[in-house]
This record gives structure tokens, sequence and C-alpha cells, in this order.
């Protein structure tokens, strides 16, 4: 038997609701988080750091974020990118006024600031509801990048509108600026990761979660019974918008270093989160993290079968991606709607029910 | 060998500027090893990498191909300029920003490792203003100039240039911001119409100057008075307009000409050898020729620097140091078959920007070519300087960067 | 009059034609989100589709010969021949009617009574799918549309009405392709909305929207409807690339318009024929008058928020757009 | 009552296994036969699988991930598995879904019309049979205006039924007619029912829980437990089998208990345990 | 009719108390459409009272306006003595009134222990903080809820489906998770909207017996609607009988089912 539970009995109600209440599960969870933080780091390079590693550690920050509000409260939102990019600006922003001030607490500043940020845009969500928000919530989009992008305070009146981060440090060690070693950059979002799934593993399996879920199920239904929907939107919204904020400080200041919010921080990465929790599956943290890393590994892929494999021109391989990510998405809709989670569940079901079909 | 990364964009909203450089860019590199054998003897090693005009994309080429031993950026975007900004630096890679990225760079004190010769949007809008100077009898005080640009980072760079020569020549100066991606720009051109400047500048990239020369052809604006800066002035900028885009002017860097002597080379080493880097049909264009014209500087730079340090196979620190020496002559231009194609420039330490020089050049749609109005015009060098130091200083000071010499 | 007054009139005019063109690419979502609860977001590729392969077939373009000549080591390009307009257009709605067809049948046949969401995704999808097809097809550099459509001011319109104010005013500027636009929309929605609200296939359409399950236990055919929608929007998106097209050649950028379109969508309603039009309308005069009075203020560029923002204070009082249909909410 | 109608098998459903999400197995072998002109009731409790195979029959498990994945289905002796729902409707099977399932946004005369979605014989015809709806459910015509989500629970199920009679099926298969109706509206559906078996010679195929009125009516029962029958037979002898007298007609020996007297936490019996 | 307003004790000896909750001449309209016109009628506290009618008559909407989803155009709610204003359904739902819902509402994406859960909602207040963390009152409050549900779940029976997504369960499983929702949030006031619609008769008496503990262990209110006669002539107190909007009958079981009017309008035939 490869997957079981028998045997594996609960004697509290504390242990039933643990976050992996089956033993092996728990296990292979200890051994990727020790893999994560005791083996990549020395074996981590910038090539790594920066081509997949970073990016798909902060995209599943804000995947997470995405998915508590789309997944587990119900409400779409294309606002991700303004989001992010207020995480962005709020920790350039910290950062050049506090110097001395921990980059560490910037970002969680920044994450705070974006979520009341998030929450005065969730306001709407108490009306509009469905596709009618999704579109609402391009307003905040386009609303913030022409902000950012306008009042040059933002971006500290520099001629052309770019932020840079300057260098800083955790530990004496640099995490931002052009100094920083792959390793430092790849811990401190592993660490901002890690956390942010455990808090996110946490709000989502209490009652807070339960709120949201029960307004994305039915939110008649859940207000009939007692669930204030202001209430609950409002705290998906924030939260949500907390680990976007967080995201996005991470992405301008670890990750890319320079940005400009038109360009890092347009529609198009509203989408990309979206399409990352839709393939990953909505409602489930796992799903987040599969769906980011499935769109940020599989160009990657896909570039260096076509490219350095087989010497097609770069341009054919960049539209075949097209095609073929286009395709594979469709593709894993038709085969498994709810994601690659989902898809997991079921494999898991399948091994659990090993060697008998049903 | 020699190993040469092309960050190009043949896909997304900016392919029809990406693809025709990278073309140029590539076919001189090809054309350099099948006549001479790359340079000096070293084979050049070109590794393309397809951004689609994106930052992280960006990043990711930047990271694959750095660790082949690159030796020097063209990054041919302002946002992954930036980005690549500190990371170069950090590794001691030279970055050669053509007329793009980031205008204060021509400081070379403060940014080592970073080149935006031979002219960039400083000198451009300068150049811009001395053009219509020259037009007017040296006089513009009255008129009223207005400046269209794309809502970012790049569209913005002018305005502060534009602002000081508004004030030192007496022209009403305004501005008109276009959105990304810029399809739509009625209100711009009803506002132009109903205010009647006497010129229009342009800042566009994308579509929003194919947009912008209909829209100035459909409220009637004569097309003359209509100036876009270099990389608003391709083919593919005015085509879709057809006839309506007459007269249409822009700015270029680099005067073009079909029957340059490279291009038999490019033809026959390279073309004709099966090897074009896209289907062969942009030669000779404005962007392809820019390409062609920003390899020939690459390549000018490592020869130099192979003199400098006498070794064939060089560093990226001593094509730095190539390009930091580089010294562009017309004589040498001759001789590599592009006559006059650019300005002579000359970089130093403290100038990494080059001369700024820019001609002026009006699109004849029915020959369907762009002709040249003007001879090189320089910019306003007292207007600019003071604002590159302003720049890069605040820029160094927040870096904590202690300017100075490598 | 005064030349300002007239000149907001002139504002507001060309904010109602700016409307109709944004319309044009709302009504290809509403038609399909009203028989399937599909939110296509595919639709803007769709119209840069559909004109790619309108020009494409006008110039006799080998398709996908980059590809071809990269796989075989050939060097072809074009046919060496030229296709009429009338011909081509036909030629690219069969083409459109097969990418239905294809679309219903490899897609969203197997995706029947999934939520909204996951449809929607695969849309996005599609649109990804699409957009490289295109590029593969027909290359990424910018076309010419030569269809021969008017193009510029009217003359007209401002001879005849620069007598209305003082000096400084120039008459009306009223784009001729604006016009055109505007007759094409008009006659385009009639026949949709007479087409949707009393013709059998029509109300099946609606009734597939509500229920598939229910549909489907009726007798009605899916597949049929669907591909029948995805044909319509293949023919809303060709018009919508054409007009489009026109302004700014055929280019990848076309894609991007059905951003203009989504706050039209929300203002008139995911449902309404008739909101398109009028939700089309609102949005441009509503955000050209608000960068003509307000822009200067704030530093321009406002278009794009603008309408978003405009579009979500009409949701805050009607949930559902102005014509949508109500939102049943019962227990 | 017609038990010994003379029988030809119109619908054959042989030994069918259905699985949902590939893992959930709910059919295990479901055989039965619905003869022409026949009332047949597909009994049982929740869950013993009555929707599934109505479902498996009009082939609308496919949108609910569900498939079959053994057994035969024929309609008038052709496999029918493969076809679509429309395909059969056109052949005049029509399923009224368990639930409802009304157009919420359309009317309640559009919600009829589209019923006739699948007919060609014309609009005088469509519009006979509108009145005929109209006249069994005398409700509708007065609502006939509103939209369908707007229309109280019983109301959507008279559309429901209506819709499907709009089709002028040879088989209706009946999910549930009976949930959530008022009493004389019950007797009132199952009235029809019964007319237009006898007038209109339209069989029926009808899962309800409400195994008292179905048998009243029904001419044969199968009993459903969960995936398998447990039981066949002609109505009236079902009618007096003890245990369906105990499990589904709550009829013991002294006759009807209250329900307030059930209080014996009586343990189910199952025949298949 | 049979109005009671004093506290009374049934046959089976059970105590009714004071008026609980009191409409009083409640009307509801729907644009042109009257869903309700002119009704008064009370519910004293541990009763059962049953709400019948054709379909159509307006039942659903007189539960809608007492849960709070519905606000009647004329008309005043007193809930415990006390005009109730105007108030969002959550805010009723605070007062102690829970219910089930006619077309069922659960919540589909989660399991049955988490719908369950949902019901103990206004019980459990721990901050952002808490949750976040999973630490003190959070997880405190976390265990002691589940107990309560865990019992709620054992007493309707529904222990071994607890950790089943609820999309997947039969129709009849649904409604007593329902219930369990319901009851979980220990209302004094417990509405059901056909509680036995859909179930066979073995499901019914099944489904009866909770009800009558419910009411009888917990001492807990009940107001439902129902179409099988049985059900409501065995388990109420007192029975109103709507018809178009109108109340043509209240009082106990036996008046009801004798009253001219009703048989007309509703029973068709006197029921037994
Ligand atoms: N889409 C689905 N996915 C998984 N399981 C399902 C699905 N639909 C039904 N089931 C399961 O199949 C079994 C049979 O369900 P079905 O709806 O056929 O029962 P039924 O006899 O119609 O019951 P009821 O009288 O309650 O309607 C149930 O146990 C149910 O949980
Ligand atoms: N939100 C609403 N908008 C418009 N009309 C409504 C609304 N809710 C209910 N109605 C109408 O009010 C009337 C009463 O509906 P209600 O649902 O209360 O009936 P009911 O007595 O519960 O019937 P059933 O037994 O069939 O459930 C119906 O005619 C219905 O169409
Ligand atoms: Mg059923
Ligand atoms: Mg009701």
């Amino acid at each position: 038997m490869l997957y079981r539970e028998a045997g594996d009995f609960k004697t509290s109600y504390q242990e039933d609701s643990q976050t992996f209440p089956i033993a092996f599960d728990r296990y292979r969870y200890w051994a990727v988080l020790a893999f994560a933080f005791l083996v990549v780091p020395f074996v981590i390079n910038d090539y790594w750091a920066n081509a997949i590693l970073v990016p798909f550690l902060i995209y599943a920050i804000a995947a997470i974020g995405l998915n508590i509000l789309t997944g587990y409260c119900g409400q779409v939102s294309l606002g991700t990118g303004g989001f992010m990019a207020v995480g962005a600006y709020a920790c350039y922003k910290l950062m050049t006024s506090f110097p001395d001030v921990s980059i560490v607490i910037h970002i969680i500043l920044s994450g705070g600031i974006t979520a009341a940020v998030g929450a005065a845009f969730g306001l709407p969500s108490l009306r509009i509801k469905g596709f009618y928000l999704a579109v609402a919530t391009l307003a905040a989009q386009f609303f913030l990048v022409w902000l950012f992008n306008k009042v040059s305070w933002f971006y500290n009146y520099s001629a052309s509108g770019q932020i840079n981060a300057p260098e800083r440090t955790v530990f004496g060690v640099p995490v931002t600026g052009p100094n920083t070693e792959a390793w430092a950059q790849y811990l401190i979002c592993l660490v901002f990761v890690t956390a942010c799934a455990i808090i996110a593993r946490n709000l989502t399996r209490g009652s807070l979660g339960r709120t949201w879920m029960s307004i994305r199920d039915m939110d008649i239904a859940a207000e009939i019974i007692g669930v204030n929907p202001l209430k609950a939107k409002l705290t998906a919204f924030a939260v949500s918008s907390f680990f976007i904020g967080i995201a996005g400080a991470l992405f301008f200041a670890v990750y890319l270093g320079a940005v400009e919010v038109g360009e890092a921080f347009g529609i198009q990465k509203s989408f990309l989160v979206l399409f990352m929790i839709i393939i990953g599956g909505l409602g489930s943290i796992f799903g987040s993290f599969a769906g980011a890393a499935f769109l940020v590994v599989l160009p990657v892929v896909l570039k260096l079968i076509g490219v350095d494999l087989l010497g097609w021109p770069t341009d054919l391989v960049a539209h075949f991606q097209l095609v073929i990510v286009g395709a594979l998405i469709m593709f894993f809709l038709i085969k498994e709607p709810h994601g690659l989670a989902q898809l997991w569940r079921l494999a898991k079901e399948k091994l659990r029910l090993w060697p008998f079909p049903y | 060998e020699l190993v040469i990364p092309d960050l190009s964009y043949r896909t997304g909203p900016y392919a029809a500027g990406g693809t025709p450089f990278s073309d140029g860019y590539q076919d001189y590199f090809n054309m350099l090893n099948a006549r001479d054998g790359g340079i000096g003897g070293e084979s050049i090693r070109i590794l393309e990498c397809e951004t689609g005009y994106n930052t992280e994309k960006g990043v990711e080429c930047y990271e694959a191909t750095k660790g082949e031993g690159a030796l020097i950026y063209q990054p041919l975007s302002t946002g992954i300029t930036y980005q690549l900004i500190p990371k170069a630096t950090a590794d001691g890679i030279p970055i050669h920003t053509m007329g793009y990225g980031r205008t204060s760079a021509a400081n070379g004190e403060v940014f080592n490792w970073v080149f935006n010769y031979p002219a960039n949007y400083w000198d451009a809008a300068s150049v811009m203003v001395n053009y219509l100077l020259e037009e007017n009898s040296g006089d513009l005080s009255g008129k009223k100039i207005a400046l269209i640009y794309h809502n970012s980072a790049y569209g913005k760079e002018p305005i502060r240039t534009l602002e000081e020569l508004s004030a030192m020549h007496g022209f009403e100066f305004t501005q008109l911001a276009v959105d990304h991606p810029g399809q739509e720009q009625k209100s711009q051109w009803l506002q132009i119409r109903r205010e009647r400047p006497d010129y229009v500048l342009m800042w566009g990239w994308g579509v929003m100057n194919q947009v912008a020369v209909q829209e100035a052809a459909n409220i009637g604006f004569p097309m003359e008075n209509f100036i876009g800066n270099w990389w608003a002035g391709a083919e593919h900028d005015v085509t879709p307009a057809g006839a309506a885009a007459n007269g249409y002017k822009s700015l270029n860097m680099n005067r073009i000409d079909a029957n340059l002597p490279v291009f038999d080379d490019i033809r026959t080493l390279v073309h004709d050898a099966g090897n074009a880097a896209g289907d062969g049909s942009n030669m000779g264009s404005v962007l392809y020729t820019r390409g062609m014209y920003a390899a020939m500087l690459a390549a000018e730079a490592i020869a130099k620097a192979q003199e400098i340090h006498g070794v064939s196979a060089v560093t990226p620190a001593m094509v730095r140091d190539g390009m930091e020496a580089l010294e562009i002559t017309d004589a040498r231009m001759e001789e590599l078959g592009m006559a006059r194609v650019g300005p002579a420039f000359s970089v130093s330490c403290q100038n990494h920007g080059g001369s700024g020089l820019g001609i002026v050049q009006q699109w004849d749609a029915t020959a369907g070519n762009w002709v040249a109005l003007t001879d090189y015009i320089a910019p306003d060098m007292s207007v600019i300087q003071p604002l590159v130091a302003e720049d890069s200083a605040a820029f160094a000071a927040e870096a904590g960067i202690e300017p100075g010499c490598l | 009059m005064s030349a300002d007054f007239l000149y907001g009139i002139e504002v507001i005019i060309n904010g109602l034609m700016a409307g109709v063109l944004y319309a044009l690419v709302a009504l290809g979502f509403v038609l399909i989100f009203k028989a399937s609860g599909i939110f296509n977001y595919a639709q803007g590729v769709m119209a840069l589709f559909a004109a790619l392969t309108l020009v494409g077939i006008m110039e006799g373009e080998v398709p996908f010969s980059h590809l071809i000549n990269a796989v075989f080591g050939t060097d072809i390009h074009h046919f060496g021949w030229e296709v009429p307009a009338l011909l081509a257009i036909l030629l690219t709605l069969v083409v459109m009617i097969f990418f239905a067809w294809a679309v219903q049948h490899f897609v969203f046949r197997h995706l029947v009574g999934q939520e909204p969401i996951i449809l929607f995704m695969a849309t996005i999808g599609l649109a990804y799918f699409l957009e490289g097809v295109g590029d593969l097809m027909w290359g990424s550099d910018i076309k010419t549309l030569a269809l021969g459509l008017p193009q510029g001011g009217s003359l007209w319109v401002e001879d005849m009405t620069s007598g209305l104010g003082g000096d400084d005013f120039y008459g009306f500027f009223i784009d001729k392709l604006d016009m055109v636009a505007t007759v094409v929309a008009i006659v385009l929605v009639t026949g949709l909305i007479l087409f949707a609200q009393y013709t059998k296939q029509g109300r099946a359409m609606r009734a597939v929207a509500d229920d598939h399950q229910a549909a489907l236990s009726v007798g009605i055919s899916l597949n049929f409807i669907w591909v029948l929608v995805w044909s319509l929007a293949g023919l809303v998106a060709l018009v919508a690339g054409v007009m489009w097209g026109a302004k700014s050649g055929v280019q990848f950028s076309l894609s991007l318009i059905a951003l203009k379109a989504l706050p039209v969508l929300m203002l008139g309603g995911f449902t309404s024929i008739p909101g398109a039009i009028v939700g089309g309308l609102i949005i441009g005069v509503g955000e050209k008058l608000f960068e003509y009075m307000i822009g200067p203020m704030v530093g321009g560029a406002t278009e794009n928020w603008f309408a978003y923002v405009l579009a979500l204070i009409f949701l805050v009082f009607r949930p559902q757009g102005l014509f949508g249909e109500k939102i049943i909410e019962r227990v | 009552m017609l038990d010994d109608k003379p029988v030809e098998t119109l619908l054959e459903v042989n030994n069918i296994e259905v699985i949902y999400n590939h893992v959930i197995l709910v059919l295990k072998g479901v055989s039965l036969t619905v003869p022409k002109g026949g009332i047949t009731a597909l009994l049982g409790g929740n869950g013993a699988g009555k929707t599934t195979t109505l479902k498996a029959i009009s082939n609308l498990l496919h949108s609910e991930r569900g498939e079959v994945t053994k057994g035969a289905i024929t309609y008038r002796g052709e496999p029918v598995q493969d076809l679509s729902p429309e395909a059969l409707v056109k052949r005049g099977v029509v399923q009224v879904m368990e639930g409802r399932h009304c157009f919420e946004h359309l009317t309640i005369e559009e919600n009829l019309l589209t019923g006739a979605y699948t007919r060609s014989d014309g609009g005088a015809a469509v519009q006979a049979d509108l009145e005929m709806v109209y006249n069994y459910f005398p409700r509708l015509r007065e609502r006939r205006k509103s939209q369908a989500g707007y229309t109280s629970g019983g109301e959507q199920q008279m559309c429901a039924i209506g819709r499907a009679l709009m089709s002028r099926p040879e088989t209706i298969l009946l999910d549930e007619p009976s949930m959530g109706l008022a009493p004389q509206l019950v007797e009132e559906i199952f009235g029809i029912v019964k007319s237009l078996n006898e007038n209109e010679g339209v069989s029926f195929l009808l899962a309800e829980q409400n195994t008292n009125v179905a048998l009243r009516f029904a001419h044969r029962g199968y009993i459903l437990e969960s995936g398998r029958v447990v039981m066949e037979g002609p109505a009236a002898e079902l009618r007096e089998n003890p245990d369906v007298k105990e499990f589904y007609l709550g009829l013991s020996d002294e006759g009807r208990k209250s329900f307030r007297d059930v209080r014996s936490y009586r343990r189910r019996k199952r025949w298949l345990a | 009719m049979k109005d009671m307003l004093t506290p009374y004790v049934t046959e089976d000896g059970r105590q009714i108390g004071e008026t609980l909750m009191d409409m009083r001449n409640i009307t509801l309209r729907f644009g042109g459409v009257e869903a309700i016109k002119d009704i008064s009628f009370n519910i004293q506290e541990g009763e059962i009272r049953a709400i019948i009618g054709p379909n159509g008559a307006g039942k659903s909407s007189m539960l809608n306006v007492i849960s709070g989803f519905y606000n009647p155009q004329e008309g005043e709610v007193w809930f415990r003595g006390k005009k109730r204003p105007p108030m969002k359904p959550f805010q009723v739902a605070r007062l102690g009134i829970a219910r089930t819902f006619q077309n069922i509402a659960l919540f589909e994406g989660m399991s049955v222990l988490d719908n369950v859960m949902t019901g103990r909602l206004n019980h459990m207040n721990a901050g952002l903080f808490s949750q976040a963390l999973w630490k003190g009152r959070a997880e405190r409050e976390e265990t002691e809820n589940r107990e309560a549900v865990e019992r709620v779940i054992d007493f309707l029976e529904i222990q071994a489906i607890r950790k089943t997504p609820v999309g997947r369960l039969p129709y009849g499983l649904k409604k007593r998770v329902e219930l369990a929702r319901a009851l979980a949030a220990e209302p004094k006031l417990l509405l059901l909207d056909e509680p036995m619609a859909g179930m066979n008769v073995e499901e019914k008496e099944d489904m009866s017996r909770f009800i009558l503990d419910v009411n009888d262990e917990f001492g807990t209110t009940i107001a439902l609607i129902e179409h099988d006669m049985g059900v409501v002539m065995d388990l109420s107190d007192r029975v109103i009988v709507m018809d178009y909007g109108r109340k043509i009958g209240d009082g106990t079981p036996d008046e009801v089912r004798n009253n001219q009017e009703v048989i007309d309008a509703y029973l068709g035939v006197a029921h037994d």
C-alpha cells in the first residue's frame, strides 16, 4: 500500500482539524520544507533563483492571496496587478523614507497598506457580483496603475518614473539591491512564502475560512444563517490584498529591483495570477503553489526545448509557446476543471483504494 | 569565441519594431563571421533570447545568457534596461542602450557599465527643437508646440528637457499623454485640432504611432509639422495610414540608405547562405539599419578592447574598456561600408552618451521610403548636461554610488 | 454659441462614435455570454485573428509560411494572387465558422455544466492558443487593411458647421470611418436583437444560458447553438477587427481592444444586446467628456480607468448593468 | 390496473453500471424495461440511484462527469447510449429533471415554447399544444408572462412538466414530479400523467419517493436500493408486499401510524445489506 | 378559529409558553404581485406551528419575512415582546432564528462538518490574529464548537458522512445536514421550509422524529411548511393556511381540517 490512512486514528478534535490529518502527508510536508530550507540554498545559482525559484515563490504568495479572495470567498478579482503595485510602491516609499528600519518590517507593512487599499476597493463587492465584480475590479487595476504613473511623489520625482530598490540587509546579508546573492534572495522569499502559506491555511480552516466559503457557495443562504456579508467580503479582500501586497513588495524589492508600474503591474499580471489559481485549483493552498509553478516553469521549459534542443527560431518558439500554453490550459480544464490540486486529490483517492479500482 | 546575446522581441505588441532590429543586429555579426571569421579572429556566437518586451522574460534571458560568457547586452527595452543596470553592474557586464533606456547613464562616472551613445532622449528633444528653430529662422517665441507621448517611463523622458527649452526659447509647450497601448487617441487629437499647435512632437511606440499618424491625417493636421522621435519613425509606423501619412517627419539616429556596401556583404554572405536572422525582408529598413548599426558599434568596441588588452578572447570587463575608448570616425564608417549611417563621436569615462546628433527624415508615401531632410543636427548640450548631472547625482545618492572612473 | 460649448458638443459626438466602436467589440461578448454563460475573453483575439485572416486571404499569403520555411528550409511567402475584398470577407467568415465549430467540438463540448469561472478560464486558454496560431499562420508584422473604407474627418460636416461659432470654432470633426461603423453597428444590433428575441434559435440560445442541463433535456442541441453563437461572435469580431484595423493596421494590439469593451459590458449588462450599444455610447461620451473637462487638471490619460470607474458607479446602483437581466436572488 | 396489457418493450436497460468522477460507483447493475403505453415506477430511498438511472437513459450524465461503464440501453431495440440528448428527444424520449430546472430568465410561456424546440410540425400545432398545457395547468396561464425564476416552487414544477409535454414525447422520464407540490396538485399531476398515458399513449418512467401515489398510478414498479434493483413486479403486487408496506408506504398491520408515534427508533431493514 | 395568546398545555403534555413571534398585518408585494396580503398570526414559545397552502400561496415568502430576507411593505414583526426594526438577515439570525430552505441551500463546496460548523458562526468570535496563528482563543473556540457540533451530528445520525463534501450527498441526507446546520446555531425559533419534500415515508418518519425531538429536548419553537398533510396534522400544534397570499385558516389541525374554505382551496378532499 502506497498511501494509507487506516490505523491513523485521531483521539481529539484538535488532531482531527490539523493541517495534514494524514500522517503520510505530514511527513512529506516536513521533508519538502527541510529540502527547501536546508538543501536548495546551498546549490542554488543566479539562473535558478532569478529565472525560476524566486518568481515562483513570489507568485505563489500572490496566488495564495488571490485564492483566498477568489477560491475561498468566491469574489473574482482582476485587480491583482494593481494591488501588487500598491505593495511595491508602499515598500519603495518605506524603504526610502525609513532606511534604518528593517526591510522585513517594510514588506509586512506594505502588505498592511495594500490590505487597506484592497478593502476599500472591495466595498463595491457588496452590491456587485460575479463577472460584474471581476470587471469592476479592473477599475482598481487601471486606476492604481495610472495613479502610480501620474503622481510623482510615489516614485520620488525621478525623471522616468521608475523606482529602484536600494540595498537593504537582513542580519547583515544584502537581500535587495545589486549585490544580493542568489541564496539570500531565495531564502527571504521562502521565509515569506512559508509564513504566508501557514497563515492562509490557518485562516481558511477556521471560522473565518468557513465564513468565506459560505459566501462563495451561496451568499444569500449564508447571510440568512448569520454571516455578515460585509465583514466576510471585506476581510477576504483585506487578507487577500495583504498577501498580494507582500508579493508585490518582494517582486519589486527582491526580484526585479527596478520597476515601472505599467510594465510590471499591468493587467497581464492580474490575469497571470488568476490563471495560476484556476490551473492550480480554486480554494486550495497547494493549488496556488502548483499553479504558480506550472506557469513559471512551463514557458521556461518550452523555451529550452524549442530553442536549445530543437534549435528553432525564437519567434517560432514563442508563438508555439502561446499555442501550447493555451492548449494545455484547455486540456487541463477539460480533464480536470478543478485544477491540479483536484487531480492530486483524485490521485490520492485512487492510491488509497489501490489496488482496487473503486 | 565571443558570445553576444540578442534580447529580441519578435512577438507581442511591439514585434513589428523588434523584428527588424534583431534581424539587423544578428545579420551583421553573422556577416562578420562569414567575412572576417569574427572579430580579431575570434568567432562570434549569438544567443538570441525572446523577451516579448516583457521585463520578467528579460531578466530570465539575462540570467540564462550571462552564464555563457555574454560580453555586452543590448536590452532593447527601457523596462529591461532599468532591471539590468544594477544587475549587470554587479556582474561586471557592459550594457549598451542605444537611444533608449536611462538617459542620465550618459554620465559614465556614475554608470560605469552603461553606455547610451550615440544619442539619448534628451538629445532627441533638443535636436527636434533645434530643427524647428532652424525652420523658423531661429525664433520659436509665441509658437505652440505640443508633445504627444506614451504614458510610460519612456514617453515621459523628454518632458523635462522640453520644459527647459520652452522657457529658453519662449514657445508654449503642452503635453498630451496617451495610455498604453494607444489605440484610442480621439480625445488627444480633438484637443490638438482645437488648440492648433504649430508643431506636434511625438514620443510613441508600437500601435500608438500608427494610430497617431492616422488621426493626425484624419483631423487634417499638416503632416510636415508632426515630428516623431526615432522610435516613431520606421516604415511600419506610417504604412498603415497609406497616402495620408505622406509628409510625416521623424528623427533618426541612423541615416538609411539601401545601397550601402555593407548590405551587399550581408546579402551575399548571410542571406544567400541561408543564414538570415528573419525572413530577410527587412534589409535596409530604418530599424534593420539601426540594429546593424548597433552591432557595428559593439563589434568596434570589441575590436577596441582586443587592441587595448592585446588578447582576442576578451572578457566583458575588457569590452567595457573598449566601449569607453570607442572612437567612431566618418572614415571608419566608410571603411565599414556604412558611410554616414551614424555621426562621428567618441566615448569617454565622463561621457557615455556620444555626440547626441540626429537627423530629421520625412516619409514619402508614394515612393514608400524615408527621405533624409537634414544632416546631423546637434543638441543643445548646455541644457542637457546639467539635467544629466542632476539626475545621475540623484541616482548616485539613492544607490550609494561614489562617482568615479573605473 | 461659444466655441467652448460647441467643442463640448463635438467631444460628445465623437464620444458617441467612439462608443459605437467599443460596442462592436462588446457585442461579441454579449452574444456568447447570453447563450452559454461563457465570458469570452478571447473575443479581442478573435477580432485580431479575423482581421489577420482577411488580410492574409486578400493578399494571397501562404498560411504558416514562416513555419513551413523554418521546418523545410523552403522560401515561400505568397501564392501570387490577390483575392477581391468581398470574396475574401466570405472566405474569412467560412474560416470563422470553422473556428466556431472547432472551439465547440474540441473544447466547450467537454465543459458542459462547469462553473462560469472554469469556462472563462478556458476562453483565456483559447485566447493564447488563437493568438499563437494567428502569429504562426500570418506572421506578426503589421498589415494594412486595404478595404477602401472612407477615412478622415468629413469636410462636408466641417464646412456646414464651421459658421456656428466664432473664429475659434473650426466646425465639427466627424470621422467618416466612425460614420460607417455607426451604420454597420446599427444594422448588426437590430439584426441580433430580432434574432435573439423572436426566433426559435434565439429563444433556445437564452434557454441554454440559463440551464445547460435543462436545455439538453428538452432536446436543444448545445453543440448547434454554441456553434451558432460562436459563428455570430466571429462575424462580429470580423466587423470589429476591420473597423479597428482600419485605424491602426492589423497587428497584435488589436486583441487589446477587448479591454475597451469590458466597461461597456459592465455598464450595459452582459446579457443585453441593446445594452452593448447604450453602454458603449455612455462610456464613449463619459470618458471623452471627462478627459476634456477634468483630464487637463489631473494630467490626462484618464480614459482607461475612467471608463471602468464610470461603469463601477453605475453598477453600484444597478448591479446587473443597465439592461442586464435581473440577477434572480431567491431562496 | 392494466397489468395484462400486451407489452411491446420500448426502453430496455440492461445491467448498467454508472461511475461518477471515475471513482464513485453508483449503479451496480440495474436492469429494467419500460413497456409501450405503460407507466413504470422506479422507487427507492434517497440516494438509491433513481435520478442516476434516468440520467443514464437520457444521456445527461455526461455533464456531471458520470459515465455508464457497463451494460446497455436500448430504445425500440436500438442502442441509444451514444446518442446525444437531443437525438433522444427527437426519438420521443424526454426527461423532466428533478428539482425543476426551469429557465429562470425566460417567461413561463417562453419556457414552454423551448419545449417545442425539436418539433418541426409548424406553429399552429405548437400553439395548440400550448393551449393544452395551459388547460392542464391553469395556474401557468395566469403566470405566463412572469419570469420563471420568480414563480413559486410548485409553479416551476408545473412549468417543467408542461415544457416536456410540448415536445410531444412518446416516453417521458419523470423525476420526482410530486416533490414540493400541494396534495391536490400531486393528485392532479398524476391524473394528468394517467390521462396522457391513456389518451395519448405516452409511456412513463417515473422516479418517485412518494411510493403511495406512484404505486397507485403505475402499472409496474421497480424498487432500487443502493444502486441495485431489489424488487420488481406489477404495482398491485408491490403494494401488497409487506416489506413495501412497512418501509415505503408507512403502513403497518394496524394501518397508518401517526408520525408522532413513530418514535420506536426502528432500525432499517434492508434486503441487501 | 383558535388564536391563542396565552400559554397552554398540549394533549401530550408539553408546555406552550408566551408569544415568541408575532406577525401583525404583514403585506408583501413584488412589483405588481401581492405575495402576502395583510396576514397576522403568532407563534408561541415551544409550539410546532405549521404553514400550509397551495403552491405559490406565499408560504416561503412568509418565512423569508420572518428571517429578514424580505422586508414587508406593511405590517410589524414582533419578536419576544419587542417590535423588530427592519434588519438584515444576518442580524435576525443573531436573534436566535435559524432556518432551512425549500431548495436546499447547503454550501456545496464544503464538507458536511464545515457546513454544520458554519451554523455556529455566531458563537465564534476569535480575532483575526488569533485565527491566523491558530493559537489562543481561535484554537479553543474551534474545539469547543466542534464538540457542540458533534452533539448535533450524533443527534441527527450523520456521523458517517462528516467529512464528505455535501455536493455528493443524496437529497435526503442533504436535508438532514441542513437541519443539522440550523440546529447547530442553537436557535430559539427554527423555520423549516418543506423539510420532507422528496422523501419517502421511512425518511419522513425519521425526519418527524428529529423534529419532535428537537422540540422536546431543546424546547425549540418550530415553524414549518409542509405539503404532506399526514405529517402536518400529526406533528403540529397549530396550523395556518394560506391561499393567494391571504390567510384562510388558523387553528388546531382538527379545526383546519374541517374548515370548508381550506378544503376547497387546498386539501381537495377531507384528509384523514
Ligand atoms: N455528480 C455526482 N458526483 C458524485 N456522486 C453523485 C453525483 N450525483 C449523484 N451522486 C451519488 O449517486 C448516488 C445516487 O444518487 P441519485 O441522485 O441517483 O439518487 P436518487 O435515487 O435520485 O435519490 P433522491 O431520491 O434523493 O433524488 C448518491 O449516493 C449520490 O451521492
Ligand atoms: N422575489 C420575488 N419576486 C417576484 N415574485 C416573487 C418573489 N418571490 C416570490 N414571488 C411570488 O410570490 C408568490 C408566492 O411565492 P412563494 O415562494 O412564497 O410560494 P410558496 O407558498 O412557498 O409556494 P410553494 O409551495 O410552491 O413553494 C409566487 O407567486 C411567486 O411567484
Ligand atoms: Mg433523485
Ligand atoms: Mg415555497
